[in-house]
């Protein structure tokens, strides 16, 4: 959405589209614009404008740049709204997972960084472990959100960061919601040969 | 043909009102084709003036009648009775007929319930438009077959004047300068050279000017 | 299809609505017996339901109700309520049909309709009429129009029937019209033809939730806002919410509603909502100025005759606010009843907007039961549940005989669904040629007696109508005061007048008392005035000698409670009757013979058409072509959108045409000039031949726009979509070939602002081969809204399936096109991202329309026929005569009447066939009754009724003076009105006849003014006394 | 009636709760959950995020298991874990190709043939037929209950049939209304809360919250009722935050459905809610219900 | 065609039908005659009484086959004869 006027280049779109399509699994050509996604979407306030709709036509008209360092991909809650109301069954919600995953692959520095360590922290665990544990999950989650923010020098975002977190385990602690027990899974040699399986697996 | 425009209703009232016995009578002919003097329109006419009688408080008996034509003796044969019965006849053919009728029936007041207007054409159905001023010496040969006597705001015969803008008259700003309608036309029918020519004094001895014109069909005798 | 086997000169039509009443009455007339099967207790269907019509505002029961008068009395349509095919067998010709019909509980043959029995019974539920938002009872009518108006009980509800107690409707009727025992009947119908118009089901919006239909109050459809603004609906025509009847400010449509939807419902788009839409809002606009209407929508689909315009007025004038978004979900505010929702505006932008109500845009489907519909008659039906049809072939089904049209053939508005019902009769006459007339009986009439000299003699009739005038009127009363009228020889009351007995009783008393004039004090002229004439008429007098005085609707009804006030009323309706009636004259229409062969101007698949269809009905048509060879625009034209071979079609037409013994075809000629009247023209062309036909059918077709804009005409790679569908059968694509398309070239903007209907088409077919040829290639298709109504839809899908790239522009930021070297560069502002696009292209391809044909005004001048702003014949009535000129005996098709695709010229011209086909069955054409009389000694020539007839009936003679042509006038008054030498006086309606009416009235009524005024006055006497 | 179960990892950690009640109304409805052997974490939404294959194939281990214990129904009370045991369910079985290799490398194969469903599914079905008759149901008055589904319980990332309506899920009212209570109807059963993205986009979740609190308020609800503990947590531990920033002064409990069902089941709130264990809601019911439990 | 104005009653009633509108609408007992079309108005007015609507008693009905027919002369003479409104639907 600049304003210099962007250079179409057919094939180019094509292949790009076609890799969006086959990770996320959507027919995203089948839009046609009637624009009930970005009416539906509940974070559509916060993406600096991009709706699911522009998000779509991003990538159909092929303008990777935009496609994968907009916010809506960041910010989609991954609720469904769009799809489940999409009169042409396009899950714009699954279209942005892959375009983080794109995004991630061509090296581009996510937008939320917390989004990516939570998700990240989370699977690893659950590999490791079989099952999730969240306070371990939440320290692991934690410790990679600091070292972003090391990474970065932001030692200010790294005292509020222990500043919030805290509030929120104490929160939690004195509903009586936050356990120390300990589970895992014996399953765990089956899911780490899975896992080396889907190495280098773009799709399903 | 003759065009006509029905009088303000006041004005009828005022010339009828005193009258007991009205006969209104259309005429058929030129001023029923403007909708204006027809039989139709006396009744409608007679319906008005009776309203205007009912609320006035006056008595009056009003009878509608037409004739195809009042400007001719034999069209008033059946018409005796019914205007020796009237008191007054209100006339709603052309100035013409109201003379004529005038003349014929000389104990019966008669009234015009027109103003003869012109002698025009009508242009689109509804819209008439004068056309001629029956001045008695038609030069229509010489200006493409339109009349500067009739459509010119200063009847020149010369050309046009000086006040002309946009093609326009300036006596009436809607009005079409006739004299640009009659060039325009001699250009189309190859005839430019005709405007070249100067129109000799016309002799107006014609026109009206010298009393009231007569005409005979040759071998009537009067 | 025409075999030896015994043809059956009757047709059987499933369906009742605007489409299967106009297929009826085109058979009906044109010698043909028909069978008019309805499920419904009522004729009418959908439209019936509809308060206006667009783009005229026309109100559609009035348009509606004469037609469904006119079924219900015609001598050759016999209409089966409540019933419904369930076998048929046989061949196409000689069809036998099993037909199941329901207890409808009331005995037609008693029920007078006059609703008593509706108003005792104790049972009320929601009303389908209404689309449950009013409710009804148990013994009901669809709707008060309804016909026939006999009532029926509906068993599923009916207190007796579940329960075996209540019987409250028997007691109240009078007419002893209710029949408890009334069972479920079956019957078979022997048919040459079927015609299938069950219609459509509107789409139930329940399911989509997060609109929130069902479940808030202040949702309803589009259908039950028809019923709220119509004046007969719940609301008595004012618009009120249904949650707290408060008058709704802001109102919001939202569209597609069950349309162009494949994950959540149908993929079709239902052709007609963006127009009915905008139409309700321009309509609830005119209700209440303070309405605010908002449309949202995705793409304006307005591609019909003067709907652009029409959209547009409606913006500018009326203040309807479009909004290109579809809304997620409404929402209700807790207590107020008001409905919240979020839409994106045109920057991306979330808007949150409250509104009063908001109506749901639902779009149309096929019936639940339409697969078993179409097992029944074994027609195949397409994976939509929509009968197959081809697009060159609209009204065929898979099964010779059986044709099918309107919303069940696919998704449409009323005047192509009455195309259809002209198109399928059509389709029925052609095969049943050899059995028109056969089953149809003429009646034998008893002498009329010459009553012209005699002085009026009038009897006078006043109906009690059971109780319904009874019970207000006095009618005893009523009639004393008519016997003492002058010229009244005899007056009584009756009964029930339009019962078999009244009648006889009618007719024993012209004869004894030798009435020659009859006065029916009872109800209303516009339902029963041809029965009591049919009964006179039976006595032997003229039926025009005949008054109905109107008792029941305008007065007993009307003024319940107040008898006495009633009473008077109905002795002056009755006077007033009488006072005509005693003037009444008979009246002999005329009529002329008629010459069996028909005039087709224009050649092209619209002329081919209407001429091969009104051969093999068995006329003889000439076809006047301008070229030197058949085939206009179509022979240009390869494919339609769905593949079928246009090339093909045209090629066998025309050998269909050269071998027909019945068709002459007149190539390189014009017509110079048409001389005489419906029945009985006389053509001259510019070869000098002279041509004798009853009928002419304007077909002169449309011109391909030769394009000014984007280099058109300077390079072989700007093309048309013409060109390019040629090109494409001829030349090998690049893998990395791209094309751009520009839709809208000379389309859709002043002073041709009005849309095509084919190019969104033609682009999706062309960019679709492209796709399927070389996958690799790319299309991008630059569009301002894409068109593709109804079934058309599935090929916008199919084109996006496979990858063709559509973006949108719009009017004000048209896309700019530079050459590149030998390819283009284009310059295109894409709306979506707001952005500016440069888009590479190898080829430019304009979807470019059609232009009127400009001869088509000098026609139009000969015949003075009238043409719209835009260049195009203008038919005589939007909806319900499209393809009929207002001067009778001329019909029109095809791209002449405006932009239209080829399945719906084929209609068109199939709907033309059938209608001048059925003027051409006729023996003679009798003018109607009530038609102006020329008095030519009175007529001065002064020209006023020749330029303001609609119907060109008055006519400047060989002796250059003014005459009239009966044949053509519709009585409307018009002449007599305007005639200044009162030369023109309506049958009927006479001058003196209505002076007379207005004379008694103010004798009898204003007189009786002081009467009024002293009873006044007494009244406050007594008031004075009392206090 | 036996059912394999699968709990899934918070049920054994912050919604401890929910498995507890679970289990004990099924127990009391005759229902008898099998909590299937070592079963492993579904993967959550996170997996989607990272890796598609095994978003599919952790799902796919615990479904092996589950059809190998011989059970016809798995039984899932956590709407992440069920949405995602459905998901891939469909996914196996519309690419046969990938259930081959995810097969390969389970001990317990997926063969398909086992029905997951979800806790509400089962109660809907299993309450609506003749279980209650043979529990003395207590009267519960005074619940006002918001039905409140989420994002999970009708929306899927991948087309699976769904029961209910998509849009307007009656199932928990059904469920309520067979133990006698009426639910209000509201606009946002199904409006997503922000789920985890209070983590680490909490305003966004913070303002999304507060829109369906105030929407159930102004309904004249006086408690949320979930079958998602994400919901649940979300609602309940975010509540006074999210209240305090949109300057809402009430507050309402947010029950799982069980916890109402055990109540009208008799259970009291002790035996609903242990003391000696470490959770509660966060609300004190008593107030609401008085002495009736 | 003759015809003879009643002038006196004309008088009386234009007196009383102002003194009358003076006292107000209630006691005005206005009388007006409808000219309908046979296919629109006349239409509606059965409507109207088939869907019981009331109206007021003090309007009677000339059916027209179209108000096209309707001629100058019948409003006048409706007038003339002292009908205090006409009412032309179509």
């Amino acid at each position: 959405m600049g304003s210099k006027p962007f250079e179409y280049t057919p094939q180019a779109a094509d292949v790009f589209t076609r890799e969006v399509m086959a990770r996320s699994g959507q027919n995203i050509v089948a839009c046609y614009q009637c624009k009930r996604c970005a009416s539906g979407c509940p974070v559509a306030e916060e993406t600096d404008m991009v709706t699911p709709n522009r998000l779509v036509r991003m990538v159909v008209l092929g303008d990777i740049e935009s496609a994968l360092t907009n916010k809506l991909t960041w910010k989609c809650l991954f609720c469904h709204t769009c799809g489940t109301r999409c009169p042409n069954n396009i899950k714009t919600g699954r279209i942005a997972d892959t375009l983080k995953k794109m995004a991630l692959d061509a090296g581009i520095d996510p937008q939320q960084p917390e989004y990516k360590n939570f998700h990240r922290a989370f699977f690893n665990y659950s590999l490791r472990w079989g099952r999730i544990n969240e306070i371990g999950m939440m320290g692991e989650f934690q410790l990679r959100n600091m070292w972003d923010h090391l990474r970065r020098g932001n030692f200010v975002a790294i005292i509020s960061e222990v500043a919030s977190k805290s509030t929120l385990a104490w929160e939690m602690f004195k509903q009586k919601r936050l356990h120390l027990s300990f589970h895992s899974s014996k399953g765990r040699d089956e899911i780490s040969r899975l896992y080396k399986k889907s190495a280098g697996r773009k799709w399903i | 043909m003759i065009v006509g425009e029905q009088k303000p209703l006041e004005e009828i009232w005022s010339m009828v009102r005193e009258h007991r016995n009205v006969l209104l009578l259309g005429c058929n002919s030129c001023v029923a084709v403007c909708h204006q003097g027809g039989t139709k329109q006396a009744g409608v006419l007679a319906s008005l003036l009776r309203m205007q009688a009912a609320q006035e408080g006056v008595d009056m008996t009003l009878e509608v009648d037409g004739i195809e034509r009042q400007c001719e003796h034999d069209f008033f044969m059946h018409m005796a009775d019914v205007v020796a019965r009237a008191d007054a006849v209100l006339s709603l053919a052309c100035g013409i007929g109201v003379q004529f009728m005038a003349e014929k029936y000389g104990a019966t007041p008669v009234y015009p319930a027109l103003n003869t207007t012109f002698l025009g054409a009508a242009d689109q159905p509804g819209f008439f438009v004068e056309k001629c001023q029956v001045c008695g010496n038609c030069i229509l040969a010489a200006t493409a077959g339109i009349c500067p006597v009739a459509r010119c705001g200063k009847r020149l015969l010369n050309g046009p004047c000086g006040g002309v803008s946009n093609g326009k008259c300036e006596i009436h700003k809607d009005l079409d300068c006739v004299w640009r309608l009659i060039v325009e036309r001699l250009e189309a029918l190859g005839r430019l050279d005709d405007y070249e020519k100067l129109f000799p004094l016309k002799d107006w001895s014609k026109d009206r000017a010298g009393g009231p014109r007569k005409f005979k069909v040759e071998g009537q005798q009067p | 299809m025409k075999e030896d086997r015994e043809q059956i000169g009757s047709v059987v039509i499933v369906g009742a609505g605007v489409g299967g009443m106009q297929a009826a009455l085109d058979l009906a007339d044109s010698g043909f017996m028909v069978h008019l099967v309805s499920r419904d207790s009522a004729v009418g269907g959908t439209m019936a339901m509809l308060d206006k019509t667009f783009p005229t505002g026309d109100c559609a029961m009035c348009m509606l109700a004469p037609r469904m008068v006119e079924s219900s009395r015609h001598p050759n349509i016999r209409i089966h309520t409540l019933a419904e095919v369930t076998a048929i067998s046989g061949v196409a010709g000689n069809y036998t049909l099993t037909v199941n019909r329901k207890a409808r509980y009331v005995d037609p043959a008693r029920c007078t309709g006059c609703a008593i029995c509706e108003k005792k019974c104790p049972v009320k539920v929601p009303g389908e009429f209404d689309q449950g938002l009013a409710r009804r009872k148990a013994i009901f009518t669809l709707f008060p129009q309804a016909v026939p108006h006999t009532r029926a009980i509906d068993p599923e509800h009916c207190l007796y029937l579940t329960k075996g107690r209540c019987r409250a409707c028997e007691k109240a009727c009078d007419a002893g019209a209710i029949n408890f025992e009334d069972s479920p009947q079956q019957f078979s119908i022997k048919a040459g033809a079927v015609l299938l118009f069950p219609g459509l089901e509107p789409y139930d919006p329940t399911v989509l939730q997060e609109l929130g239909y069902n479940r808030w109050k202040n949702v309803v459809t589009s259908l039950q806002f028809e019923r709220i603004l119509s004046a007969s609906g719940p609301f008595g025509g004012e618009i009120k919410r249904p949650s707290d009847s408060r008058h709704p400010k802001k109102i919001a449509w939202i569209q597609c509603v069950g349309s162009r939807d494949p994950h959540n419902a149908n993929p079709w788009c239902s052709s007609v909502c963006c127009m009915y839409a905008t139409k309700q809002a321009v309509i609830a606009k005119e209700h209440d100025a303070e309405v605010v209407p908002t449309i949202f929508y995705s793409e304006l689909r307005t591609f019909g005759k003067d709907f652009d315009r029409y959209a547009a007025r409606a913006a500018e004038q009326y203040g309807v606010r479009y909004v290109r978004s579809m809304v997620s979900a409404v929402y209700e505010e807790a207590g107020t009843g008001d409905l919240f929702m979020r839409y994106v505006d045109k920057d991306g932008r979330m808007v949150d907007e409250s509104f009063d109500l908001v109506v749901l845009s639902i779009g149309m489907q096929p019936r639940k039961d339409a697969r078993e519909f179409a097992e029944i008659f074994d027609i195949s039906v397409d994976a939509h549940g929509f009968p197959r049809t081809s697009r060159l072939s609209p009204v065929e089904t898979s099964r010779p005989g059986i044709f099918v049209g309107g919303t069940y053939q696919g998704p449409k508005d009323i005047p192509e669904t009455v195309v259809q019902g002209s198109a399928a009769a059509a389709a029925a006459m052609e095969i049943l040629d050899r059995s028109r007339g056969r089953e149809v009986k003429e009646v034998t009439l008893v002498p009329e007696k010459e009553t012209g000299a005699e002085e009026p003699r009038v009897g006078v009739f006043v109906c009690h109508c059971g109780i319904n005038i009874a019970g207000t009127v006095d009618v005893k009363k009523v009639a004393a005061k008519a016997a003492e009228q002058k010229g009244v020889v005899h007056a009584q009351t009756v009964i029930y007048a339009c019962a078999p007995d009244g009648q006889e009783r009618i007719k024993d008393l012209i004869r004894e008392k030798g009435l020659n004039r009859v006065v029916v004090a009872a109800c209303t002229p516009r339902t029963h005035e041809p029965l009591f004439q049919d009964t006179i008429r039976e006595a032997g007098l003229n039926k025009h000698l005949f008054e109905l005085a109107d008792i029941r609707e305008q007065c007993a009804w009307c003024h319940m409670g107040q008898n006495e006030i009633a009473t008077e009323k109905a002795v002056d309706i009755v006077d007033m009757g009488i006072a005509k009636a005693r003037l009444l004259k008979e009246i002999k229409p005329r009529s002329v013979p008629v010459t069996h062969a028909a005039m087709v101007i224009g050649g092209g698949i619209a002329g081919m058409t209407a001429a091969l269809s009104l051969a093999e009905q068995g006329f003889r048509v000439h076809i006047v072509e301008k070229e030197a060879r058949l085939g206009g625009l179509a022979a240009g034209l390869l494919q339609t959108l769905e593949g079928e071979n246009i090339r093909d079609m045209v090629r066998r037409k025309n050998l269909q045409i050269d071998d027909h013994p019945a068709i002459t075809v007149h190539v390189g000629t014009e017509v110079n000039k048409t001389e005489g009247f419906v029945g009985n023209f006389t053509s001259t062309l510019n070869d000098n031949s002279e041509i004798s036909h009853g009928v002419v059918v304007v077909a002169t077709g449309g011109n391909e726009y030769v394009p000014v804009e984007y280099g058109y005409g300077e390079s072989d790679k700007v093309m048309t979509q013409r060109q390019l569908e040629r090109m494409l059968t001829v030349k090998r694509l690049q893998p990395e070939d791209s094309f751009v398309m520009i839709q809208c070239v000379g389309s859709r903007e002043e002073p041709h602002n009005y849309c095509y209907r084919i190019c969104c088409q033609d682009a999706i077919k062309n960019a679709i081969a492209i796709k399927e040829k070389v996958p690799s290639a790319q299309v991008t298709i630059l569009y301002r809204d894409i068109r593709t109504y109804g079934l058309r839809e599935d090929y916008y899908t199919r084109a996006r399936d496979l990858g063709v790239r559509f973006v949108r522009y719009e009017v004000d930021a048209k896309p700019q096109v530079t050459a590149d070297g030998s390819r283009f560069r284009i310059l295109a502002y894409d709306p979506v991202l707001e952005q500016e696009i440069i888009l590479p292209a190898d080829y430019l391809v304009l979807s470019t329309g059609l232009r009127p044909r400009p001869g088509n005004r000098k026609l139009g001048e000969i015949y003075k026929l009238t043409r719209n702003e835009d260049g195009y014949f203008l038919e005589a009535h939007v909806k319900l005569r499209p393809v009929e000129f207002a001067s009778e005996g001329f019909f029109v098709a095809g791209l002449a009447h405006g932009p239209k695709t080829i399945d719906e010229t084929m209609s068109q011209a199939l709907a033309a066939a059938g209608r001048a086909g059925e003027v051409l069955s006729q023996k003679e054409l009798a003018a109607s009754g009530i038609i102006a009389k020329h008095d030519r000694e009175k007529c001065m020539s002064c020209l006023a009724c020749f330029r303001a007839c609609p119907y060109g009936s008055p006519f400047i003679d060989e002796d250059g003076r003014v005459s009239h042509n009966e044949v053509k006038c519709t009585g409307c008054g018009i002449c007599a009105t305007l005639c200044p030498a009162k030369a023109f006086q309506i049958n009927g309606f006479q001058d003196n006849q209505i002076t007379a009416m207005i004379d008694s009235l103010t004798e009898g009524w204003v007189a009786g003014r002081h009467t009024a005024k002293t009873r006044t006055e007494q009244k406050d006497d007594r008031n004075c006394k009392c206090s | 009636m036996d059912l394999a179960y699968y709990p899934g990892c918070s049920l054994y950690q912050s919604a401890m709760l929910y498995n507890h009640q679970t289990r004990l109304i099924f127990a009391r409805l005759g229902l008898h959950l099998h909590e299937i052997d070592d079963w492993s974490c579904c993967g959550a939404t996170s997996a989607g995020k990272i890796n598609d294959f095994m978003a599919i194939a952790l799902p796919a281990r615990n479904l092996g298991i589950a059809e190998n214990s011989g059970f016809s129904e798995l039984v899932i009370p956590c709407a992440a874990c069920y949405s995602r045991t459905v998901v891939a369910q469909k996914q196996l079985q519309d690419f046969p190709l990938l259930k081959n290799e995810i097969n390969q490398e389970l001990s317990q194969k997926v063969k398909d043939n086992i029905r997951v469903s979800s806790t509400l599914d089962v109660l809907q079905r299993e309450m609506g037929g003749g279980r209650l008759a043979a529990i003395d149901l207590e009267k519960l008055e005074g619940f006002r209950p918001a039905c409140y589904y989420g994002c999970m319980h009708t929306r899927f990332p991948y087309d699976v049939p769904v029961a209910d309506n998509v849009e307007n899920p009656r199932a928990m009212e059904e469920v309520l209304k067979a133990i006698g209570i009426k639910a209000v109807d509201w606009n946002y059963k199904t409006l997503c809360c922000g789920a985890s993205s209070v983590i680490y986009n909490t305003e966004c979740a913070l303002d999304l919250m507060a829109k369906i609190m105030r929407d159930a308020l102004a309904r004249d609800a006086n408690c949320l009722v979930v079958t998602c503990p994400m919901c649940q947590m979300n609602m309940e531990s975010q509540q006074e935050k999210f209240c305090t920033k949109h300057n809402i002064k009430e507050r309402l409990p947010v029950y799982f459905i069980t916890e109402l069902i055990g109540m009208a089941f008799g259970f009291s709130k002790k035996d609903l809610q242990p003391e000696d264990d470490m959770f509660t809601t966060g609300m004190d019911w008593t107030q609401l219900c008085g002495d009736s439990v | 065609m003759t015809e003879t104005a009643s002038a006196p009653d004309a008088v009386g009633e234009e007196t009383v039908a102002a003194a009358e509108k003076k006292a107000g609408p209630s006691s005005w007992d206005a009388r007006i005659l409808a000219f309908a079309c046979h296919f629109c108005a006349f239409a509606a007015a059965d409507l109207a009484g088939i869907m019981r609507l009331s109206y007021s008693p003090n309007v009677r009905i000339i059916r027209l086959p179209c108000t096209g027919t309707l001629d100058h002369s019948y409003v006048l003479r409706a007038f003339e004869r002292g009908v205090d409104g006409v009412f032309v639907a179509g």
